[in-house]
């Protein structure tokens, strides 16, 4: 009788099993080759990206509302969460050594690592950064919640746009003026000192959580209202659906994994400048969910870590003196693919536990009301919109 | 027709106006164009009844005010004897009252069951903290819904279709399709918004069937607007005409065709032919 | 004589609907010429196809012995084929006289063009009262009007009609259609479409009944009009 | 227009809380007014000044967007070529003025074109969200293609030396110059001569029809695809002119010199109602005062973020801006 709850989870295993995989490899193959610089454009930042996509994605792709504004909420995700930890500062450090397996000299041509220490992680930073990550998206979620009522009441499509991209630009303007109130974020000129505790554990975790909560919204009543909303805003409130409470759950949700991208990013690189929270990097997450999909989320994380990988690997592949090319090679390459598949990458494909689940067929023996004839059988002409 | 008059009253509108582009000033409103003035209307339970006009008229103006969608500018609505001017639309789809759209208006992208299942929204019984964790209540309430959706589908003849999307349906099946997610909102009154547009003789025949049964299996009261006489003239106990927002006649069929106010406004001196 | 307008063989896909599977027709100079059948039949994505909005997949049009599946929407406007569309489409913001004016957007002689406005107006006098006024403030049955006034300006040959008496009043309907019957009077041949099958039947000469996207049946509208098919399934009698 | 005042009125009664803080600012103002009168109208007159090229490009987005609402996100940038263009025109080849403004008005006018055809056109039925990011593609390649060393350069040039001699003089201590008359004049001329075009020729009346509606338009045998390109050359040509006045005004070029005044320019369009040409000129007016207000009395960077305030409160409340068309509630 319990078919159908097997049927959420029962769909998983091949989801969780690819993630413990990808997991393995990178940990243990991939990100030992790759040096420091590498290892953290290549595939720690790609996964931070990713999450904030993800968000951007819900609020877009699925809900329908045109936001610039995620960079703003990823910029209060991160200063708040490096603000944190940088007063909680180094008092937190609890090591804790696990267990270490010595790896037998015939793997160790195939891994290169010496050993594989399980559970080496220092609990006292793992949990100031989980607190940190929590903070930032909190009140990222919080102040989009606020900002969120007063333009999501009364503002649509276009213009909805344009209302979160000055929230970003207002946001950075402030983070600029900040050191007035906040002396450590030292305005203009950057933070430094943040204390570096994201490892591609940490990141990848949180992709992988705001993919699932993303994935199990989507496909319940709620994700349905959030689509609903979308697809046909008069149609849903129609249906009953409260479409301003699913506007804001979408963008608060949106927004909290905004934070959490921001946090986490904050505490990569160590360093936080305003500069690189302006408006003309706003657009990178909206052209990442563009090129892998609206409403695909298979989609937005190809296109991110290829995008990430393009970009900075461009670095590498374009040749000497040749690095200001860089931002001439990357619209030709966006444009191509615009005009090539304006659909996104993917179309509509998803991987397996990404798309909805399927019902059965079920036969009810039902009284069933009066056919309607058929005699426009196979093909509806677009109906016209007429107004009365 | 003694028996109505013991029924209770479902919907009852009172001046209801609707100006568009007019603004307001201190001494009331000025200028702008009014798309309905001062209709009134009682629709007692179980009564099928006929809205009737040109297009432009303010058919659909009403339908959009009693439902909630646009904002009424003067007058009231009372369904079951409660105000429902200033509620939001989906508080008064919620309180029971459905509709379906002239130019059909389904989710575009979802399947079939999907559309169907969004109605069953505010009934879910789950929320966002059972929808992230799919928990067991999540799964149970999930199959519940979906049993019922799939009920209701199977009603109409499109439980083999489950799984297409919505506008991929021939626009018969899309007409049946926008019903069927109107009654799982389980309303009290249904409005149908030409419901009959661009169906030949034969299929209306079919759908005005249709009409009688889900009002006497859903126990429904239903008001209908067509800009046919001959659509209506059937089916509908009582018809109101409209033309240039304004009521112009009320009455059984009988009585609106031989209404010389309509005749000369609306059907024409052959018009009663057409 | 060769006919004015010949159709053949039909094809048309919506992605990946095959919305017309064949349709073929033909009309002769100063004909009106009706095709009916249900929503959906083809009946407006044929006049599209004609007027260029759509290319067929397969099959051609002959006007006057000129293909015009190559030929663009504007240009077939200036070989004297105007589509009057569905649901009139009139230019709200722009003044009836501006929408007259785009009418006709493919002729530059001046004069004769007043002279088509002076034209257009003997036949919709209404229409002249409200030069001034915006296009959308006005009423339905105006608008239907104004729509056909602006085919005529372009000084058409061929004038297609996509649903003139959608959501008119039955009143407004028979005005409509004695004023397409005294265009056709005056030369202009006529491609009617319309749901209303009994009054496009009754000013038709010859008809076409549609079923999906194929030619179901044809004839003298008088005889289909007689039909028992016909009046079973679109006259409803 | 009539009865503006007692609209204005009911507004305030309505939103007492804006009426307060309007209060509080118009109270802030005064003191500083009374500090200084004298600096605050050169920040009003300075205001104006940025405001008129404001309303060139603005011009642009407002048309465009009109027709094909395309947020043409790369308009700041062709503003920057025209820039450039009067530039090596007035100094290296020693042209005159007037030469010099055809010339910017024509190469943008062409590279307005350019991108329609190949960026914004192949896309014109895909969705709208495709040609937004092709727009913002396009700005993008223009930004760091001119930036290469063997286009622009990245570095900044000083604009020496100007094409015009600078005359400035003072009226009961503001200060004035010929450019800024040169710049009133030149914008008024552009709007008188685009709002006759938009009105009053054949080519105007086609341009609102297509913006209404394009399949219709095609049915009465209007090119849409020349009348779409006509849009964006007219509208690109006016950036040009902006362009070359902005750099006369503010003699620094670079590669990213669009990005900013770009930026502006749209919200300014917005401010004003999109679509609307007077719309265009007084949010331009409007954006440039407070602009210059807010740089002078509070910070060069808080200037943006006021700028944006203004717009997210107006829009709040006039969800389509100050003269665009209301929403049409639609159901």
């Amino acid at each position: 009788m319990n078919r159908s709850r097997f049927r959420f989870l029962g769909q998983g295993w091949l989801f969780w099993l690819a993630v413990v995989l990808i997991f393995l490899l990178a940990q243990w193959v991939l990100i030992p080759r790759l040096n420091e610089f590498r290892r953290t454009v290549w595939v720690m930042f790609p996964c931070i990206m990713a999450i904030i996509c993800l968000g951007l994605n819900f609020i877009f792709g699925f809900n329908g509302q045109f936001s610039l504004g995620q960079w703003g909420f990823y910029a209060i995700g991160a200063y708040a969460s490096a603000i944190l930890t940088y007063r909680l500062g180094e008092r937190f450090s609890y090591p804790v050594q696990g267990i270490v397996v010595q790896v037998p000299p015939l793997l160790q041509k195939l891994i290169p690592m010496a050993e594989i220490s399980l559970f080496h992680f220092d609990a006292g930073k793992s949990g100031l950064l989980l607190v940190a990550v929590l903070f930032g998206a909190v009140l990222a979620a919080l102040i989009s919640l606020a900002f969120g009522y007063v333009v999501l009441l009364r503002l649509g499509s276009d213009y909805f746009g344009i209302a979160t991209l000055g929230f970003a630009v207002i946001v950075q303007v402030l983070l600029i003026n900040s050191d007035l109130v906040i002396p450590e974020t030292k305005g203009a000129r950057g933070m430094v000192g943040i204390p570096q505790m994201t490892s591609f554990f940490w990141a990848f975790l949180f992709l992988v959580f705001a993919l699932v909560v993303i994935r199990n919204v989507l496909y319940s009543s709620v994700g349905r209202a959030v689509v609903s909303v979308r697809e046909d805003e008069l149609a849903a409130k129609a249906m009953g659906i409260n479409t301003l409470k699913y506007k804001t759950i979408a963008f608060v949700i949106g927004s909290f994994f905004a934070g959490v991208a921001g946090a986490l990013y904050a505490h990569l690189y160590a360093f936080l400048s305003p500069l690189y929270f302006g408006f003309q990097k706003s657009f990178d997450p909206m052209i990442i969910i563009v090129l892998g999909g609206l409403g695909n989320l298979t989609g937005t994380l190809l296109a991110t870590f290829l995008w990430a990988i393009t970009l900075e690997g461009m670095r590498i592949w374009l040749p000497q003196g040749f690095e200001a090319w860089r931002f001439v090679v990357y619209p030709i390459v966006l444009l191509l693919v615009m005009l090539l598949r304006p659909q996104g990458l993917l179309g509509k494909f998803e991987f397996g536990f990404l798309r909805a689940p399927k019902w059965p067929l079920r036969q009810v023996a039902a009284e069933a009301a009066p056919q309607v004839a058929e005699a426009t059988a196979g093909n509806p002409e677009p109906q016209e919109e007429r107004s009365a | 027709m003694s028996a109505t008059v013991e029924r209770p009253v479902v919907l009852n509108t009172e001046g209801l106006s609707k100006n568009f582009g007019g603004r307001v000033t201190a001494s009331g409103y000025e200028g702008g164009l009014w798309a309905v003035r001062d209709f009134d209307v009682t629709v007692r339970e179980g009564e099928l009844v006929g809205l009737i006009g040109p297009n432009g008229a303010g058919k659909t103006t009403v339908f959009n005010m009693i439902s909630g969608l646009i904002s009424v500018t003067s007058g009231e609505v009372e369904f079951y004897g409660k105000k429902l001017v200033g509620r939001p639309a989906h508080a008064i789809t919620q309180a029971g009252i459905g509709r379906t759209f002239q130019n059909i208006r389904l989710f575009p992208q979802l399947s079939v069951l999907d559309n169907v299942r969004i109605a069953y929204h505010s009934r879910a019984g789950y929320g966002l903290r059972d929808a992230i964790w799919q928990g067991t209540r999540f799964a149970r309430k999930e199959r519940e819904l979906t049993e019922r959706a799939q009920e209701l589908l199977a009603l109409f003849h499109l439980q083999d279709r489950q799984d297409e999307i919505g506008s991929n349906l021939p626009y018969g099946e899309q007409r049946r399709l926008e019903i069927a997610r109107a009654l799982a909102g389980e309303p009290k009154l249904l409005l149908l918004d030409e419901p009959a547009a661009g169906m030949n003789p034969r299929e209306v025949h079919t759908l005005m069937d249709m009409i009688h049964f889900i009002r006497d299996k859903f126990k429904l009261t239903i008001v209908l607007i067509e800009h046919q006489m001959r659509v209506v003239m059937g089916i509908c106990e009582w018809i109101t005409v409209m033309d240039f927002g304004q009521v112009i006649a009320r009455g059984t069929a009988d009585e609106i065709s031989n209404d010389p106010k309509v005749i000369e406004a609306y059907l024409g001196r052959q018009g009663r032919r057409v | 004589m060769t006919a004015l307008l010949e159709v053949n063989d039909l094809h048309v896909f919506y992605g990946a609907i095959h919305a017309l599977q064949g349709i073929s027709f033909h009309m002769d100079e100063g004909e009106i010429v009706t095709l009916i059948g249900a929503n959906g039949a083809g009946k407006s994505t044929t006049l599209k196809t004609i007027s260029g909005l759509l290319r067929p997949r397969q099959g051609n049009i002959l006007f006057q012995d000129r293909d015009l599946t190559k030929v663009s929407a504007p240009k077939i406007v200036s070989l004297g084929i105007v589509h009057v569309p569905e649901g009139r489409k009139i230019f709200a913001p722009l003044t009836v006289r501006e929408n007259l004016e785009m009418g006709a957007y493919s002729r530059s002689d001046a004069k004769e063009i007043r002279a088509s406005m002076q034209q257009v107006f003997a036949s919709f006098p209404r229409l002249q009262e409200r030069l001034s006024q915006p296009g959308g403030t006005l009423s339905g049955g105006e608008q239907q009007m104004l729509a056909m006034g602006r085919g005529l300006m372009a000084n058409p040959k061929l004038l297609l009609l996509d649903e003139p008496s959608m959501g008119l009043a039955p009143l407004l309907v028979e005005e409509i259609f004695r004023i397409i019957v005294e265009i056709n009077a005056q030369g202009t041949s006529i491609l009617l479409v319309e749901q209303n099958a009994a009054m496009a039947l009754s000013i038709a000469d010859r008809a076409y009944v549609l079923e999906t996207g194929t030619v179901a049946l044809e004839g003298p509208a008088a005889e289909l009009l007689e039909n028992p098919q016909v009046k079973a399934a679109y006259l409803g009698r | 227009m009539r009865d503006l005042p007692s609209r204005i009125i009911v507004f305030f009664r309505r939103n007492w809380y804006l009426a307060i803080i309007g209060l509080l600012i118009l109270l802030w103002l005064a003191g500083r007014y009374r500090e200084s009168p004298l600096l605050f109208w050169q920040f009003i007159v300075d205001g104006l000044r940025l405001g008129f090229v404001y309303a060139l490009i603005a011009l642009g987005y407002t048309m465009v967007y009109g027709i094909v609402r395309l947020i043409n996100f790369a308009h700041g940038d062709v503003f920057m070529v025209g820039s450039y263009t009067a530039y090596f025109a007035t100094t290296r080849y020693q042209w005159g003025f007037l030469p010099a403004m055809a010339l910017a008005v024509g190469v943008c006018a062409f590279l307005g074109v350019v991108i329609e055809r190949v960026a914004y056109k192949p896309l014109r039925d895909a969705p709208r969200i495709a040609a937004l990011i092709t727009a913002i593609g396009v700005s993008f390649f223009l930004e760091y293609f001119t930036a290469l060393d063997f286009v622009f350069t990245p570095n900044f040039i000083n604009y020496t030396p100007l094409p015009l001699k600078i005359t400035t003089w003072e009226v009961r201590g503001i200060t004035f110059s010929n450019i800024m008359l040169l710049i009133i004049a030149v914008t008024t001329a552009c709007l008188v001569l685009l709002w006759y075009i938009v009105y009053r020729t054949k080519l105007g009346k086609a341009m609102r029809a297509v913006a209404w509606d394009k399949e219709t338009a095609l049915l009465m045998g209007i090119n849409v695809d020349l009348v779409i390109t006509s849009t964006f050359a007219i509208g690109s040509g006016l950036a040009g002119i902006g362009g070359m006045l902005y750099v006369l005004a503010y003699p620094q070029i670079r590669t990213f010199l669009g990005v900013m005044p770009g930026l502006k320019a749209f919200i300014a369009a917005v401010f004003g109602g999109i679509g609307s040409i007077p719309g265009a000129l007084i949010g331009s007016l409007v954006i440039g005062m407070v602009e210059m207000l807010a740089q002078g009395y509070l910070s060069s960077p808080m200037r943006d973020a006021i700028v944006f305030s203004v717009l997210i409160i107006v829009l709040l409340y006039r969800p389509t801006g100050l003269f665009g068309e209301a929403a049409r509630e639609k159901a």
